[in-house]
């Protein structure tokens, strides 16, 4: 179990040094001849006008937020997918229950209109 | 003999005796072990993408009717390699206003939360990383990651198309991320665990892709936005909004995102061959036939998992190849109001049946598993039918023009 | 000093460090990535704890959800608060007191607990915490009411929140 | 496990007390949830903690621990909720201008 989550640890690690490897060795090799107009954000050619904090949708933040709430749940599920074979049916339907009141939510969200992007 | 039926463990073995010969600890040993393994098992994967972005233009090219790269080297192979040696000596160009730290940090990020999918990837029986009782959660977990890095690029670019890139493909993601984690739940449900050695061993006798096939059509779709390839890739919209999150990047930084996008849609073509395809195993009994033996061999059973994913890689591809791109709104609309439902119905039946089943001989389980997806599919497809019909005659009512048009398509 | 000692201060000196960069950075942004970084230290805790799948569960819901949230939130409301002037309030050195005091009389409470001295005992062998969690969530005899509670409280507050984001079309 | 229950409890109230502060000494609304988020952190290291020192074969503590994280999500989900559409309608997200319930 420990060594498991040993082994885990140090792949991130080193996951994250691979991808360092080939920039440092870039940073090294490739000319640097930074100017104004080179360093000027890309924006097809033209000036840029303003900053970039334009406004945005706030219909992004209603989608993040029924992800959030079923992400939760959803893990919750795995645990009872892993007991589902040890355990008698009713039980079963207890998570089904639980699905059940996860998809109201849906619903809700979905008749409200709130799932347009609008 | 020992090396051809247990590469992984007679290395590691004999570098154990080696090392605990020189008088280190058994803890550092390990770790040594660990840190020598790992590496070999990431410079394969590293090898494997470059070897990819040949994979991936030379069948774009014959899609498209090309053939692709073919000057340098045999049929174009040395063609990546220089692709390389281009993008690292290009010069790297930081915007102004950029947070430099976290302009670094986004494509690191990108690759890393693959890479470290390939610790969990299992090639054959004898060889993988680690055999984890969480796999499949730690699926999800590294595309957390991979959503994070996506945001952070997309900020610290300091530009408005990239900001608005990073958005969308993170709406994109975390909206597809449902769909896929409730369908990773029905291998889970119907191996009875999570780890992927149990899963693929559970499927040595009939493939989850037969037993749920919604699941695998639903995985497929949701790994495709995952990965923001086309017909999901709004994100770097060109007509629309440029490149997306990484329009301000340039040299070895691109290369790690485009590099990280396509090991991903390689190693989630690994996972759909795990989780559906019996990932190494999964010869329907036929390895445990004498003669067929040699199947049980890891190096022959890594073969076989590469060739899977290999396929499943190719079938993105295809995809990817052939679609339009889709709207954004339409995009969201048929996750959150169709496969999302859709899941949630196949996870039920999954869970019910896998129940009310288990009492049944083998064959009945099969079928009635396999029938119930059909019903299933069969029912969806009608409601689609339905809905489209009633769309169309909504939109005859307001223009009679367009319904004559159609009726006569029809 | 053992090996596991050392993570475990590593990792601590990670969720302190990055912890308090979450409550004085002025970049909301910079504050919501450091939160990950103190999330993540936590899921490292866990998995010393020998709870895996609860650091797994930590990367999902915390790194891949709520923090997205955060910059999502940070970023639509970002346009008027650019950063500019104090972030904190002028009194700040009260609440730093009485965090400080707080900790202070936390610690020497645990310090005085001579039972917060022992270790653990070794994990029972055969035991699958996992298959446990399981059954503990659903079996009727154990936590099946917090469970069921749980997904009513998700489903309030997304009809909560969906109807308060949606600003309810004045 | 070489590592004394007292340690963790430790690193918890630090912790809890850092998160405390950030609760308090804010102005951004945004900034003080996130110092809720460290706090209901700080609760969670105890109570898994507590689980694996005194009774990992029962599972109360990690279930807790599960109870917590749905309530840290609700607790978001509904906290930005609010401060996006106080947002909207008066342009501030500092906690000291929002004070129209306030007499």
């Amino acid at each position: 179990m420990q060594n498991e989550w040993l082994y885990i640890g140090i792949f991130l690690v080193i996951g994250i040094i691979v991808p360092i490897v080939p920039l440092v060795f870039s940073r090294l090799v490739a000319p640097r001849k930074p100017n104004p107009i080179k360093q000027s954000t890309y924006e097809c050619g033209i000036e840029t006008v303003g900053d970039s904090w334009v406004q945005f949708k706030a219909q992004y933040y209603i989608f993040a937020l029924v992800f959030l709430v079923f992400d939760v749940e959803t893990v919750f599920l795995f645990p009872w997918a892993l007991s589902l074979k040890q355990l008698p049916l009713f039980v079963v339907l207890e998570g089904v229950l639980f699905i059940g009141i996860l998809v109201a939510g849906l619903v809700y969200a979905w008749r409200k209109g709130m799932l347009e992007w609008a | 003999m020992m090396f051809l039926n247990d590469p992984i463990n007679f290395i590691a073995g004999w570098m154990r005796d080696l090392l605990t010969g020189w008088g280190l600890s058994n803890g550092l040993t390990t770790v040594i072990i660990y840190f020598i393994g790992i590496t070999v098992l990431i410079v394969f994967a590293m090898v494997l993408d470059i070897l990819l972005v040949w994979v991936e233009r030379k069948v774009v090219a014959r899609f498209q009717d090309r053939i692709g790269p073919n000057r340098i080297g045999p049929f174009g192979l040395i063609q990546p390699f220089a692709d390389i040696i281009k993008l690292i000596i290009k010069e790297d160009i930081t915007p102004a206003g950029a947070d430099k730290l976290l302009f670094n940090l986004g494509p690191v990020l990108a690759i890393a939360s693959v890479i470290i999918l390939w610790a969990i990837l299992p090639l054959s029986s004898k060889i993988f990383g680690v055999d984890l009782n969480v796999a499949v959660l730690y699926l999800v977990a590294a595309g957390a990651l991979g959503t994070l890095s996506i945001i952070v690029g997309g900020w610290a670019s300091n530009n408005k198309y990239a900001l608005l890139g990073a958005f969308r493909m993170v709406a994109n993601m975390i909206s597809y991320e449902i769909p896929m984690v409730v369908v990773l739940l029905i291998p889970t449900i119907l191996a009875d665990s999570m780890s992927v050695q149990k899963i693929t061993q559970a499927q040595s006798g009939i493939w989850f892709a037969i037993l749920s096939p919604l699941a695998l059509i639903i995985f497929l779709i949701s790994a495709i936005a995952e990965l923001g390839r086309s017909p999901f890739d709004l994100n770097e919209a060109e007509s629309e909004i440029v490149a997306g999150f990484h329009i301000e990047y340039s040299g070895m930084k691109f290369g790690l995102f485009y590099a990280g996008e396509l090991l991903h849609a390689f190693t989630f073509g690994g996972f759909m061959a795990v989780l559906f395809f019996g990932g190494y195993g999964g010869f329907f009994g036929l390895e445990k036939i004498g003669f067929f033996s040699w199947l049980n061999n890891p190096f022959v059973q890594a073969v076989v998992f590469l060739a899977k994913a290999m396929f499943g890689y190719w079938v993105i591809m295809w995809i990817k190849y052939s679609m339009p791109r889709i709207r954004i709104d339409h995009m969201l609309a048929f996750n959150w109001k169709f496969l999302t439902p859709l899941a949630l119905v196949v996870l039920v039946n999954t869970a019910v049946l896998s129940k009310v089943l288990a009492g049944l001989p083998n064959w009945g389980y099969v079928l009635g598993m396999f029938f119930s997806n059909i019903v299933i599919g069969f029912i969806t497809v009608e409601i689609l039918r339905a809905y489209g019909r009633k769309q169309r005659k909504a939109e005859a009512k307001l223009s009679p023009q367009s319904a004559q048009n159609q009726e006569q398509a029809a | 000093m053992t090996a596991d000692q050392i993570i475990f201060l590593l990792c601590a000196a990670l969720i302190i460090v990055s912890a308090l960069m979450v409550v004085t950075t002025r970049k909301l942004i910079h504050a919501a990535l450091w939160l990950v970084a103190a999330l993540f230290g936590v899921a490292i805790l866990y998995v010393i704890l020998q709870a895996g799948f609860l650091a797994v569960v930590q990367v999902v819901v915390y790194i891949g959800a709520i923090a997205i949230l955060f910059i999502f939130a940070v970023m639509l409301t970002r346009r008027e608060m650019l950063d500019k002037g104090a972030q904190t309030r002028s009194n700040w050195w009260l609440p730093a007191l009485l965090g400080l005091l707080i900790l202070a009389g936390l610690i020497f409470l645990i310090i005085g607990q001579p039972a917060f001295g022992r270790t653990a005992a070794a994990m029972p062998e055969g035991v699958d915490t996992l298959r446990n969690l399981g059954t503990a969530l659903v079996s009727p005899d154990a936590f099946v009411l917090p469970f069921e509670v749980a997904s009513i409280l998700l489903l309030a507050a997304l009809v909560g929140a969906v109807y308060v984001a949606s600003g309810n079309k004045e | 496990m070489s590592i004394p229950l007292s340690w963790y409890l430790i690193l918890a109230a630090a912790l809890f007390s850092i998160g405390l502060f950030g609760v308090l000494s804010r102005k951004n609304a945004i900034a003080i949830l996130l110092g809720v988020e460290l706090m209901l952190n700080a609760v969670n290291i105890n109570l898994v903690a507590f689980w694996r020192y005194l009774d990992p074969v029962n599972m109360a503590g990690q279930v807790f621990a599960v109870i917590v994280f749905a309530v840290a999500a609700a607790e978001v989900a509904v906290g930005l909720a609010l401060i996006i559409s106080v947002y909207r309608r008066r342009k501030t997200v500092v906690a000291d201008e929002i004070d129209l319930m306030k007499w």
